[in-house]
């Protein structure tokens, strides 16, 4: 594989960018492996590529049903922040952050982490005690997160209404410097790249239809359109899917997957200079690169696998927009599309062994698990190599659901995404 | 929107006037005192979430009213029958010539 | 002993009305108002009290001067009296088989009629209300808007709304809305 | 010809769609004349301006392309003032009204001389994906220079800055059937659909029906001409009054169960529209069928520098001409594989045009084409291609030669129109979950099955001649066929797609024009490794711009399948997403904006509070009044005054936005035992009871007072913000788990306002005012209830308190709440007692240690955590929560609970939300032990006071723990969570 870097990239330059290799092999699959991940999003490839690189596994396949980054990965409105309430997630999603800072570095690949600021607004008395409540534990957690006035957070993202006289006025805004956004398929594609480069097999279009196990129980391989594939782990990141896979190996899990939608504008020159979310009246938005704004919309009521959504989700949460940003009412809507999210009954992640033996999964991330991609991936590879969680992830249990342990950001009142 | 046939005003409505009330036939056992941590946590926890046909609970919210069940599939969203709470589970057989 | 005025009754949207080329909307004036549970033979029984059968079938409604019996759920109807006081409709005792609840102050009501009523109610409603699907003496609970309303229809170009006190300004100011397009 | 600026390019006699009266416009500030029916660009063109644009990322110059929605070169900003701008609008689509004003985008100083242009000359850099490959040194530098320098360089036109000062509307449609384009598909089969009475709505995004009729008026149906054919089938629809009519409007998204979206333009033709006119109404039509007639889109040729001002759709030439009577050039090329750029040429041959050449790519061409361009003097190259063209910001010379590179030529042109073929649109079909189908014989996507009710026919469904259409039409409108004479019908079969020659390899030859996408880029994307055409999309950002790859998607598809080496159907279709066209938020939105984006709530006392000088606060859609300053106060003096007026006179207060439930029937107290953690079974009627109900995992759900009016009676209180979630709590375990049980629930809600009067004058305020109730302390202790007359009207009056004076609540029916709140006042004021807000209420409630579920609870906090284990009837069989309260970690010790908390500094005053440690020396991440749930002054007590969460809390009391702020420790000691007369004599009084 070849380093990216500005004298290659001036040397194809001048030869029509003849020179340039595949970025990842497409192999056929091999008889077996010793891991095999299930779904090539950002959390699996990661996943794989930890693997390699900080626990030595050598032989990993990564199979995935379309093609590689195409899931919620290549669908999300890639809002990257760390300011969470819990101790374990914010230990795990700063650790996410962490990784971010470094990881164009690391991947040899531009993700194009942006960290213009991530704001959340607070539109009554019962979401500004809840800001507040953020920030001091984000504080002592050393997670930056801080609050702003009205007026302040009007200069840091100057579209916003904050007049009195709006509907769900804006009483201030807790803001997150460090927090952003990254270039989603960026993210895929850099993981696969180097993932690929140690030998990590990506095979795509190989859809995991069953889970192989012994008599006395544990994982042997999985069934997939391109024939069985023999593994000693195997490690679920299916994210909307997980419950489909996990039922072929018996175990039923606590998730639910809705259809999430999400929406582009046309591309306008800059005008929106940092990322801001309103759980309040539901309304989440920045302006990428390109220029199209980015609005994140909210989840249909029922249960769907249609990568599809409603109609009256849109409206509600352009609605939300133009309430507070009354001047985009003439931009115009380019594209809108669905995802498909496992929630889970406390809307925080499984990160786990499970019962049987030698499969692991990873899920549950909802509507808000792009920020923590590499963390996420980070730790699953430890408790894959080490058949033991990572102290990060050592609380995002499936026995939770059991003993009640809860990790419940939704009930205290914080925001998924 | 989808539209949803109400068993009860025994016409289709807008999705608008519903909510969705999650999986249908749990059952709240009589004896939930006695219950295991494990029962509980399947009763209240864990979800079938099937791709494909899921049988799940409406409310005729802005409507009658009424709670009711239905069956759905999840890939086309097309709901292949609806009926009262209370009525049993379609039976497997039932439930396959409704796909046809 | 004090007493306040209380020979008036008052609402956020009392006198309101409005009027153009398709449609006329107004604020009714008060009226009376049960929440009736019952089972079906609960439900007979009160007819026979009110002298006016309530609905059996789902979406209609029965009335009879001033009265009105709405089918809103198969255990719930909403009785409407323009003229008389709730003291008239209210039934003397209690019994298993129903439930009466006075609702009279939960809801104000607005005359929607003219040519682009439906118009006016479709900008919001997304019912099919057209004469076919919705026949005159049809009447159903269901949305507008945000708010959660009654709809009677009471003819071919004319329909009652009911919803509850708090939401009739955001209801009125949907309905002036919807009347501004009525003619399209 | 005219002199320049003057309309020189029109062509008298020509163009169906446009009027005599002549209206002016500006472009980048020049004044222009155009005629009435124009288009945008039809009229820059009429005027020989081509250069309309810049491309997004190299900067080129470019010109018009299409004449329809697909246009991706010509956008413009346009502006009717300083609030209606609006960023990328198709010049192919906006209709010229006088006094429009059109700005270019993305360029700066001038769309002439565009320093971004820059770019082009860097474009060896500029690659697909070159983003992902640099900028990556040193990190810093990305924030600060290479990310903003790559923002501005994109994003095409400007965003308003103002408020959108127009009008959306909404408007939801029921109807039989929907036809989805008014050409000559459509309109067939809305004129068969008539004849069986059903009600039908026909849409088409144009200001005309007709589709291609209009624009190839060669074509007879019957003898008429298609515009002449066109306008009797919209007359005869129009006189019929179950067919709906709606032109400029689009159908831009197929959603589930046949809904449809429309998105229908209304002023923005207009000079000068009533300033109350809506602009956009959204139409969210739910038909019983959806007859989708959407036409097919011609695709350009890819060959190098294709992208010159000048070069444009041959059926967009043949619609300026026949349209609105403008020549795109004066000696005007043509590239083609397919027939229809021949009448094209053609045409304008007959008005005098010069046609210096046909470059046909295909090698068998039908004689009578041949016969007729050799009577027109048209000379036709086949087997040809272009190799590349010549010009800066016009096209001025092509150049092609044999497909072998023979007989290579170059010759001066202003113009040269392509056509590579018809590309059905199968937008809507496949948003209705439809899959396409490849036909190999004809070498595009087709309609499969559909999977809702919905049928594609004419050329959106590949059908090429009127004949077949129109008994497409009587098909699938279940009619009998009917006969038609057609003449002069052009063939739109055949074609190509990919690039030609070797066009793949030189030069720049544009697939995606708006997005700077070559053929090359396509060919680095498979080289890298993209192989499938999702990657390729996203990789090169083929088809993702602001037309959606209308023109580039099969071009994409086909280089990339070419040297993938597979089938086109083995690499696949990217999918198609709503909105068909770019739509305005605003029309999404509609009506739901300010007061009317969500209902604002008010109590029936409201506007006395207003009247009275309060501030309200929002709690959920309902405003309170917060506080009532007097002149000069501020929140904090008036709230302290407030409480200290309760404590030592009484208060009135608005409680009525409390919710409220009816629970009736035999078995009402059965019921509650289960919704409650309280028994029910020993409350008599009269009495009043504070209750709090779990959901089944044992966390606080919500609480209030429940008030037994009788055996089958009880009048609920919920939370505010909890009404409707605790009536649907209730309702689903009554409904779906204890059916036999014989209990109606109703919501009172609304039915009651609730005036709370407080303090120890609280008695001698209101005794007067009740009649029919023997209200002293013995007969009427803390937490009775009973239904009496207040002012005269039938009222529910509860002794009860929330700040722990002697109080009541009256309960009046709402129409008469104000009155009896003014009767209520008048006896209050002169006694010296106030009216107090929500903020002084939960000072006092705080001050004796009453909780705010929402506030002090979480939905991570059991009954037992908030020391309410009092409220629990452990003997009760069953309760809902009552197994989940078992749970191991809800029965762990060291759970957070509820305690008191006091500043070592009284005067001191810790932040709701502050973060309490044992040890606030520890490193970070510090170990956190709890939280302040609720904080205030105590001006009754000197003090102030919080209430907390901590680990263990019970067990801390007297112990000093920590705050630690950002600036301070602040210490504190734990204590009881009642401040304020615990042994709670004062409510007795
Ligand atoms: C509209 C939307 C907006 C969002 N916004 C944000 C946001 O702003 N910030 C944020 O942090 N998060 C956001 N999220 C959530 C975020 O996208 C996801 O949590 C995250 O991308 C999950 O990554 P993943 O790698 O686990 O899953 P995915 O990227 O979905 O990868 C799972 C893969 O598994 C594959 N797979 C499934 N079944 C099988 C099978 N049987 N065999 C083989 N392969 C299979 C799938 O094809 C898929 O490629 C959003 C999500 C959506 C849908
Ligand atoms: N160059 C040519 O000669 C040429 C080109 C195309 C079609 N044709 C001929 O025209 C006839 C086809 O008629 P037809 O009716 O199938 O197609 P059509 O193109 O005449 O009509 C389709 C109409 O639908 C409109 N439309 C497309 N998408 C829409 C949407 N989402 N919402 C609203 N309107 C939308 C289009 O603007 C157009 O007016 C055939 O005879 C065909 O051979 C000829
Ligand atoms: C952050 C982000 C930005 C996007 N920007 C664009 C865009 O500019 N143009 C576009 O056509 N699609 C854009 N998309 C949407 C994709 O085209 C596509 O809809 C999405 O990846 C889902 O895939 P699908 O529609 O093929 O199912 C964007 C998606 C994301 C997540
Ligand atoms: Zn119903």
């Amino acid at each position: 594989m070849r380093n990216f870097n500005a004298l290659n990239l001036a040397r194809e330059a001048l030869r029509g960018h003849k020179g340039w290799g595949q970025q990842w092999r497409n192999p056929e699959p091999k008889k077996s492996y010793d891991v095999i991940i299930v779904g090539a999003g950002g959390h699996g490839l990661g996943t794989a590529y930890y693997l390699a690189k900080e626990h030595g596994v050598k032989n990993i396949a990564v199979l995935e049903k379309g093609w590689l980054g195409g899931g919620n990965t290549g669908r999300n409105t890639t809002i990257i922040r760390s300011n969470y309430l819990y101790d374990e997630s914010a230990g795990l999603y700063n650790h996410a952050l962490n990784l971010w800072e470094n990881l164009s570095q690391e991947l040899n690949y531009n993700v194009m982490f942006s960290q213009r600021g991530v704001m959340m607004l607070a539109h009554n008395v019962h979401d500004v005690q809840s800001a507040q409540r953020h920030i001091h534990a984000n504080r002592l957690n050393g997670v930056d997160n801080e609050w702003l006035t009205p007026q302040q957070a009007k200069d840091y993202c100057p579209p916003l209404n904050i007049s009195k006289s709006s509907r769900y006025p804006v009483m201030g805004a807790a803001l997150q410097r460090r927090g952003g956004v990254a270039r989603h398929d960026a993210v895929a594609w850099g993981y696969a790249r180097q993932a690929s480069a140690m030998g990590v097999d990506i095979i795509q279009n190989c859809e995991v239809t069953g889970i192989n196990r012994a008599t006395s129980g544990e994982v042997t391989g999985v069934e997939t359109t391109k024939g069985p594939i023999g593994a000693k782990q195997v490690g679920i990141v299916a994210a909307g899917h997980t419950s489909v896979l996990m039922e072929m190996a018996g175990v039923q899990m606590p998730l639910e997957s809705y259809p999430l939608q999400a929406l582009v504008s046309e591309p306008v020159k800059p005008v929106f200079p940092c990322v801001a979310m309103s759980n309040a009246v539901h309304a989440y938005i920045s302006q990428s690169d390109k220029g199209e704004l980015v609005i994140g919309a909210g989840t249909d009521s029922y249960l769907s696998y249609s990568q599809t959504g409603s109609m009256h989700i849109l409206q509600h949460t352009l609605d939300a927009i133009i309430e507070l940003y009354p001047m985009f009412n003439r931009m115009k809507m380019l594209r809108t599309w669905g995802g498909i999210v496992d929630v889970t009954p406390d809307r925080s992640p499984i990160l786990a062994k499970t019962p049987v033996k030698g499969l692991y999964v990873n899920c549950g991330w909802g509507t808000g698990g792009f920020k923590a991609t590499p963390g996420s991936a980070n730790v699953f590879a430890h408790t894959i190599a080490k058949d033991e969680p990572h102290s990060i992830n050592a609380g995002f249990t499936l026995e939770r659901f059991r003993n009640g342990r809860l990790i419940d950001e939704a009930a205290a009142a914080a925001v998924a995404h | 929107m989808l539209v949803i046939h109400c068993p009860y005003c025994q016409a289709d409505r807008p999705e608008l006037e519903f909510a969705n009330a999650g999986e249908a036939h749990i059952v709240r056992p009589d004896n939930m005192a006695e219950m295991t941590d494990a029962e509980f946590e399947k009763m209240f926890f864990v979800r079938q979430n099937p791709k494909g046909v899921n049988l799940e609970r409406w409310r005729h919210i802005h409507g009658c009213g009424r709670f009711f069940n239905a069956i759905r599939h999840t890939v086309s969203d097309k709901f292949l029958k609806v009926y009262k709470a209370g009525e049993s589970r379609p039976s497997d057989a039932e439930i396959a010539e409704l796909m046809k | 002993m004090a007493k306040a005025n209380v020979a008036t009754r008052d609402n956020p949207t009392s006198g309101n009305r409005l009027a153009n080329a398709s449609v006329s909307i107004e604020s009714a004036p008060p009226a009376s108002r049960i929440s009736f549970r019952a089972t079906p033979k609960g439900a007979k029984d009160f007819g026979k009290t009110l002298d006016l059968d309530l609905p059996v079938k789902p979406g209609q409604s029965t009335s009879k001067s001033t009265l009105s019996a709405l089918w809103i759920g198969p255990d719930e109807w909403l009785i409407i009296d323009t003229k008389n006081p709730i003291d008239k409709l209210m039934p003397r005792r209690e019994n298993a088989n129903f439930c009466a609840t006075d609702i009279s102050h939960r809801n104000v009501a607005f005359i929607v009629s003219g040519n682009g009523a439906e118009n006016t109610l479709c900008a919001s409603c997304p019912r099919d209300l057209s004469l076919s699907a919705f026949p005159v003496g049809s009447a159903s609970r269901t949305i507008f808007g945000k708010a959660e309303v009654v709809l009677l229809r009471t003819g071919k170009t004319s329909f009652r709304l009911e919803c509850w006190r708090s939401f009739s300004p955001y209801v009125w100011d949907l309905l002036v809305d919807g009347a501004h397009d009525a003619h399209i | 010809m005219k002199p320049s600026g003057q309309q020189q390019f029109r062509v008298p006699g020509r163009g169906s769609r446009i009027g005599a009266r002549s209206v002016s416009f500006s472009f980048d500030g020049k004044a222009y004349e155009a005629l009435e029916g124009d288009t945008l660009a039809s009229a820059l063109l009429a005027n020989g301006v081509h250069l309309m644009g810049r491309s997004f990322k190299y900067h080129r110059p470019r010109g018009v392309l299409a004449a329809g929605v697909e246009e991706s070169n010509a956008l413009m900003q346009i502006s009717r003032d300083s609030a209606r701008t609006t960023p990328n609008v198709r010049a192919s689509v906006q209709e010229v009204y006088d006094g429009l004003q059109a700005q270019s985008q993305n360029r700066f100083p001038t769309l002439n001389f565009d320093i971004g242009g820059i770019n082009n000359l860097l474009s060896p850099f500029f690659a697909a994906g070159f983003y992902y490959k640099t900028f990556k040194w040193p990190a810093a530098a990305w924030d600060k220079i290479y990310e903003p320098f790559i923002r501005r360089a994109a994003g095409l036109g400007q965003a308003p800055a103002e408020e959108d000062p127009d009008r959306y509307s909404n408007r939801f449609a029921h109807c039989d059937v929907l036809i989805i384009g008014g050409g000559a598909a459509g309109l067939m089969a809305a004129k068969l659909a008539t004849r069986k009475k059903q009600s039908i709505i026909i849409c088409d995004e144009n200001p005309q029906f007709g589709g291609w009729l209009l624009s190839d008026t060669d074509i007879r149906i019957d003898g008429k001409s298609g515009p002449d054919w066109a306008a009797e089938a919209v007359a005869e629809l129009a006189a019929m009054d179950n067919v709906r009519l709606l032109n400029r409007t689009t159908g831009i998204g197929y959603f589930q169960q046949n809904m449809m979206v429309l998105n229908q333009r209304i002023t923005e033709h207009q000079s000068k529209p009533a300033p109350d006119e809506t602009r956009e109404r959204m139409w969210q039509v739910r038909a019983g069928k959806i007859i989708i007639a959407q036409g097919a889109i011609e695709r350009h040729m890819v060959f190098p520098d294709n992208d010159r001002p000048g070069i444009m759709q041959a059926s967009a030439a043949q619609s300026f001409l026949n349209k609105y009577g403008v020549a795109v050039g004066s000696q005007i090329a043509v590239y083609t594989a397919c027939d229809t750029a021949y009448a094209a040429a053609f045409d304008l041959a007959e008005e005098g045009v010069n046609i210096p050449i046909i470059v046909e790519h295909r090698t068998d061409i039908a004689d009578d084409l041949l016969a007729q361009a050799n009577e027109l003097g048209i000379r036709v190259i086949t087997g040809a291609v272009v190799e590349g063209t010549g010009g800066k910001l016009r096209i001025n010379s092509v150049t092609f030669a044999k497909q072998n590179g023979n007989d290579r030529e170059t010759i001066d042109v202003d113009a040269l129109i392509t056509s590579a073929g018809w590309t059905p649109s199968l937008h809507l079909y496949s948003q209705s979950r439809g899959k396409p189908q490849w036909d190999e014989d004809t070498q595009r996507f087709l309609p499969g099955e559909s999977p809702q009710e919905c049928v594609s026919i004419g050329a959106c469904n590949g059908t090429d001649d009127l004949a077949d259409i129109f008994a497409e039409a009587a098909k699938c409108t279940g009619s009998r066929a009917t006969k038609h004479v057609i003449e002069d019908d052009v063939s739109t079969m055949g074609g190509l797609i990919g690039a030609t020659g070797s066009s793949a390899d030189k030069g720049k030859a544009f697939v995606d024009f708006q997005n700077d996408v070559t053929a090359k880029d396509i060919a680095l994307a498979v080289r890298e490794g993209m192989h499938s055409i999702e990657h390729v999309k996203r990789y090169t950002t083929n088809g993702m711009a602001t037309d959606q790859g209308k023109l580039s998607n099969m071009h994409g598809l086909a280089i990339a399948s070419k040297l993938l080496k597979k089938p086109i159907p083995a690499v696949g279709l990217t999918t198609f997403r709503p909105p068909y066209t770019p739509t305005t938020f605003g029309s999404f939105v509609g009506h739901s904006r300010g007061n009317l984006f969500d209902p604002t709530r008010q109590t029936p006392i409201h506007a006395w509070a207003d009247e009275n000088g309060a501030e309200f606060e929002p709690v959920s859609q309902w405003q309170r009044a917060w506080y009532f300053p007097r002149s000069g106060e501020d929140m904090h003096q008036a709230v302290d005054r407030e409480c200290q007026t309760v404590r030592s006179v009484a208060g009135v207060f608005d409680a009525s936005t409390l919710g409220k439930i009816e629970v009736v029937g035999p078995d009402a107290a059965a019921f509650m035992n289960i919704i409650y953690t309280n028994g029910w079974d020993k409350l008599k009627p009269g009495r009043a009871k504070y209750g709090i109900m779990c959901r089944e995992d044992g966390f606080i759900y919500d609480d209030g007072v429940v008030g037994k009016l009788s055996n089958n009676r009880f009048h609920v209180t919920t939370t505010t913000g909890g009404a409707p979630r605790v009536l649907n709590h209730m309702e689903d375990y009554l409904q779906t788990e204890f059916p036999e049980m014989r209990v109606w629930l109703t919501s009172t809600s609304e039915q009651w306002a609730t005036i709370a009067v407080q303090g120890p004058k609280a008695r001698e305020i209101i005794e007067p005012l009740v009649n029919g109730a023997d209200i002293s302390n013995e007969k009427f202790p803390h937490m009775s209830v009973v239904e009496c007359k207040v002012c005269g009207v039938a009222a529910r009056l509860f002794r009860i308190s929330f700040t722990g004076e002697l109080g009541f609540e009256i309960n009046v029916p709402a129409d008469h709440g104000r009155a009896v709140w003014e009767a209520v006042w008048a006896r209050a004021e002169p006694l010296g007692a106030c009216a107090y807000g929500t903020e002084a209420m939960h000072v006092m409630r705080a001050e004796k240690g009453y909780i705010i579920v929402g506030q002090d609870t979480d939905g991570t906090v059991t009954p037992y955590d908030a020391g309410l284990s009092w409220a629990i009837a452990k003997a009760k069989p069953d309760f809902v929560g009552k197994r989940g309260l078992q749970r191991p970690d809800l029965m762990s010790e060291g759970r957070r609970q509820l305690v008191g908390l006091a500043t070592k500094d009284p005067s001191k005053v810790l932040e709701e939300g502050a973060q309490i440690v044992a040890d606030p020396t520890r490193p970070i991440p510090m170990k956190m032990i709890g939280f302040v749930t609720s904080s205030y002054w105590s001006g009754t007590l000197g003090k102030s006071i919080a209430l907390a969460l901590i680990e263990d809390g019970n067990n801390l009391i007297g112990k000093s723990l920590y705050a630690p702020m950002a600036d301070e420790v602040i210490e504190v000691e734990v204590t009881g969570t009642v401040f304020y007369d615990t042994k709670g004599e004062r409510l007795h009084g």
